[in-house]
């Protein structure tokens, strides 16, 4: 009876993990999808404890509560830290998913409980929570630049990799066959651990949102192998939607930047093309804050491109300024936003949805694109791989192929950013030499803030 | 427990299907509090983790539950709290305006 | 076997999912053949036909099933003739023209 | 090891059968949607006969075949014909799933096999099976008019149908607290059988496609509860699959018709408003063939808006002449295509489609709507309800509400049709006597033939 009850709760808490992702899909529902997923996850819990084997509840209460009171500061990250926050909080994720399987092994093979099935199942529990751990801290560690975000290479690695991930698959066929050689398992989460470390190390630090994706889908497979291990459906379900949800974000990402997952694990993008931005030595036209606020208020339409820039000197609330100024004025105001712009999917939106701008007039990149040639000022603030021309134009670039947005294809460019060095791919962008393009040189916040100032200080800002 | 393998396999593909569905479909603009969202929900790891703390059928086995619980724990109430956060900010424009 | 309700009601739910996400999706120009398309998978009663027709438990049953694989069969048959048929008749526009 | 393997074999025929109506939201996958369905059901067959409890296949190879042969010519049925194919078609599911439920029940009635679980299976498995028995067979009847179309309608007739429901009901209820009453067992049957009959009776027959749906709605269920009997993951996906499909498409008939399905059922519609259409007496503009042949062919832009009688006098192969005729001449010609235009979803699609016009000519109706303004020629070929402006206007029409097709907006509009007879809402049409509009009085296909045999007979056709 008990047991038909606790079933019935995970059934429910199943059914709401789905309705919470369904309603991610629109702006409107998306809080719902929050409560719901919160629901789902106290019913999980809540059935859970009424399982008849469990026998005391200072084990579990006491941990809750001090992870609970943990949680809550982590949440305070500002929204800058949100990568890393993610990265750390799926280090503990996975953390949690290896215990448990190291645990259950202990258990049944002191019990010589262990059917094949079930070991195959801890194996690949233990295997990815583990992984999926290590690797996390080291992805938090670059993104919060503790360890060196540049890809650490070295000679060799690839073949050590290999040889670890076959060594740990070797260990696991062993236990396979004899689940009892108790003495293998230790060294199968050490492999695991050591596979996650290097694994993520050689990585650069700016394609950490793609690994950390990666890891969401890691973490989620592991708990479907844990309910593989403890034969629980809402294990299962919950974990395929969190693979399903790391493994098509990170799909958006990689086409996003027109590259494979190969390329992004083995390439150690972002470094290759160091040298390359001092080759040609042209020079671009410079604009002041006062020739922007002109050429702003004169439109009849302006797109505005933030990228990475935009987030790094946190100049959102300044662009909100702007985007009100602007549109007193009667001037249309819209935000392209490019689907990998700064440093996670998504970013652009958050750092503008604080800053409180409408979602409205947020455009996504495909429908902003044919608007562009009729747009009077596409203001690019502290973007640059995703507004590069040379990616449609020059087949050698190493972005070529991937798609921008149009920026170029306005009447006319300005773009903020403090200097003439590349963004995140390294390579120089055509489009800061454009006839049309004029630069305002500085940091994103305080140039948009001058440009607001001399906006509201009257007429023409003189 | 009646539980078998393809049991399992059977839900587990079931649940694929739904999952590469929704999250195909999950707007653009929400993409870093799905991130989250789903970081969280991820945390489902706490059932196991619970059983052990609390079946406490060996010391071993009773402290990584413990330490598991208390490390789902802390993925459920930030993962979720950060999520609320980021999406309380996404308005729309004010019909007055 | 082990199979209990909740199992099934599990399956059900997320199934009942999947079926809402998908049709909900499918061409409006295409509405008539998946009226016929899910006919003839209506008929999978076909799996519970065949056990019945074939364990032969009974006279009853076995003519009962019988009579239920005929009429499924002759379902699938022309259920997926039909949608098959209409489906070849749509065409894009030759780009030559 | 065998059940494993058959398990095995079901798991991969549900996920065809997924991929099967996965591959329906595109016409360019859609065939391979068919495949995967066949493929999907073969596995199915091939996996039950490799249960071990079968001990002889002549019972079960003997109906096979025969079924399949009778199968296919029932799948040569012209094209108007489809929804009857389809209602019988249903009514054979019925009758397979109530047979099998039957079987079941004395099966284990006679081994004292049955558990409240199984009985409640058996119960809700046996009602849907044998209910969608013969209401398919009605509505089937209904279609081919060999039962009068017209609503049957009696005084009492809800309280007789609540009735029979209640009773049924109450016998399964004294099943389930004691299934040994096998003479209980054939009366319910025979409740499910009555029931059937007098639910769709009393609707009338242009109301039949709804019902359809429905029914097929019920046969998934009903598929559904013979996989808890039969206790079989396979069967309860397929047929969750079938009883989603059959809900949404009655959703969106009564969307389009902005009706309930209460009203549906319940509300006889198509027979109240039967004398409202001539009580006003006005005269419409009535246009020979040549003249709609010189408009047709000094326009630039045609939309063409088939319903119910192009699919009545088989015209397509006209229009698709005409299509041609028109084409060539540098018009540009579009369908608008309602949602039930027609008698079934999705009718004049498959018609158009026969004939042998481009799907990507085929416009949906939010999406011609806002280009109707700008079309020359609205031409209107049996179709009446989906255009009637009546349903923007007028609040105290029956069809107010229900979206059409704002054929009035073009700058002029000829329509084909036989008559001032209205249409299936049985309501006069406004827009027969507008001043744009003029009339094409005649048989649709002859009439098309005229305009095509004019148009080719060289320039304006004189
Ligand atoms: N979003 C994702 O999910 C994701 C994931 C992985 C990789 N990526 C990659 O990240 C890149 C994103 O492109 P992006 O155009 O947004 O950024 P970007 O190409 O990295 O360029 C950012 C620009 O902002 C400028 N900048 C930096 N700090 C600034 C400040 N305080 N004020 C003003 N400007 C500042 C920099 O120029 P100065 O130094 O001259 O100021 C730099 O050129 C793409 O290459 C993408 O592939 C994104
Ligand atoms: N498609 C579905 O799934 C579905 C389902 C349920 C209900 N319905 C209902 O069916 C109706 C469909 O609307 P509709 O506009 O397509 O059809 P309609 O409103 O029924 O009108 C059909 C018109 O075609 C004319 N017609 C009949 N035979 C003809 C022939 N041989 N040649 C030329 N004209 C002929 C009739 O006028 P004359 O007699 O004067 O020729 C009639 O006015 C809607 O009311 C809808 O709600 C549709």
């Amino acid at each position: 009876m008990i047991d038909q009850l606790i079933q019935l709760v995970y059934l429910v808490a199943t059914a709401l993990f789905i309705f919470s992702l369904k309603w991610m899909s629109d702006p409107v529902t998306a809080r719902r999808g929050v409560f719901a997923g919160v629901g789902g996850m106290a019913l999980a819990i809540v059935g859970t404890l009424m399982h008849p084997l469990i026998i005391g509840y200072s084990w579990i209460v006491i941990p809750l509560v001090l992870g609970a009171l943990a949680g809550i500061p982590l949440s305070w990250v500002p929204l800058t830290a949100v990568p890393q926050r993610t990265a750390l909080s799926h280090a503990f994720g996975g953390l949690a998913a290896g215990l448990v399987g190291t645990a259950k092994y202990f258990l049944w093979a002191g019990h010589g409980e262990l059917t094949t099935f079930r070991m195959g199942a801890i194996i690949l529990e233990v295997i990815l929570g583990y992984l999926t751990c290590t690797g996390s801290l080291v992805a938090a560690g670059k993104l919060q630049e503790v360890i060196p975000t540049r890809p650490i290479m070295y000679r060799g690695q690839n073949v050590i990799n290999f040889t670890l991930l076959a060594l740990a698959i070797g260990v696991g066929g062993m236990l396979m066959i004899d689940p009892s050689r108790t003495f293998l398992f230790p060294a199968l989460i050490v492999l695991a651990l050591a596979f996650g470390v290097l694994l993520v190390l050689p990585i650069g630090g700016a394609d950490m949102p793609t690994v950390i994706s990666l890891l969401n889908s890691y973490a989620g497979l592991a708990a479907v192998a844990m309910g593989f291990v403890m034969e629980n459906k809402l294990l299962i379900t919950a974990g395929a939607l969190d693979g399903a949800s790391g493994l098509i974000l990170s799909i958006v990402m990689c086409k996003a930047m027109n590259r494979s997952f190969t390329n992004v694990l083995f390439g150690a993008f972002g470094q290759v093309q160091a040298g390359v931005a001092q080759v040609e030595q042209r020079t671009a036209k410079s604009a002041t804050a006062d020739d922007a606020a002109q050429l702003l208020e004169n439109a009849s339409s302006v797109v505005i491109i933030p990228g990475y820039g935009m987030a790094v000197s946190q100049a959102q609330h300044r662009v909100h300024d702007l985007y009100e100024e602007l549109t007193k004025r009667g001037v249309d105001v819209k935000f392209a936003i490019h689907p990998v712009a700064g440093r996670m999917p998504g970013h652009m939106n958050v750092l503008l949805a604080e800053a409180e701008i409408p979602y409205d007039r947020l455009v996504e990149m495909d429908d902003i694109n044919p608007e562009m040639p009729r747009a009077d000022v596409a203001l690019v603030i502290g973007a640059n791989d995703v507004v590069n021309p040379a990616a449609r134009r020059d087949k050698n670039s190493p972005i070529f192929g991937m798609p921008i947005i149009d920026a170029d294809k306005a009447k006319v460019c300005l773009a903020v950013k403090r200097s003439m060095n590349p963004g995140f791919a390294g390579i120089e962008n055509e489009l800061y030499f454009a006839d049309n393009t004029l630069m305002l040189f500085g940091d994103a916040k305080s140039v948009i803030g001058e440009v607001v100032k001399s906006l509201a200080g009257g007429g023409s800002g003189h | 427990m009646q539980f078998d393998f393809l049991d399992g396999l059977f839900v587990l593909m079931l649940a694929t299907f739904i999952g590469l569905d929704v999250i195909r479909r999950v707007s653009r603009l929400l993409h870093t509090p799905l991130m989250s969202l789903t970081n969280a929900i991820s945390a489902i790891a706490v059932v196991g983790a619970i059983l052990l703390a609390g079946e406490q059928e060996s010391r071993l086995s009773t402290i990584l539950g413990a330490i598991a619980v208390f490390a789902s724990t802390t993925n459920i109430v930030s993962g979720f709290l950060i999520t609320d956060r980021m999406l309380k900010m996404f308005k729309k424009r004010e019909p007055a305006k």
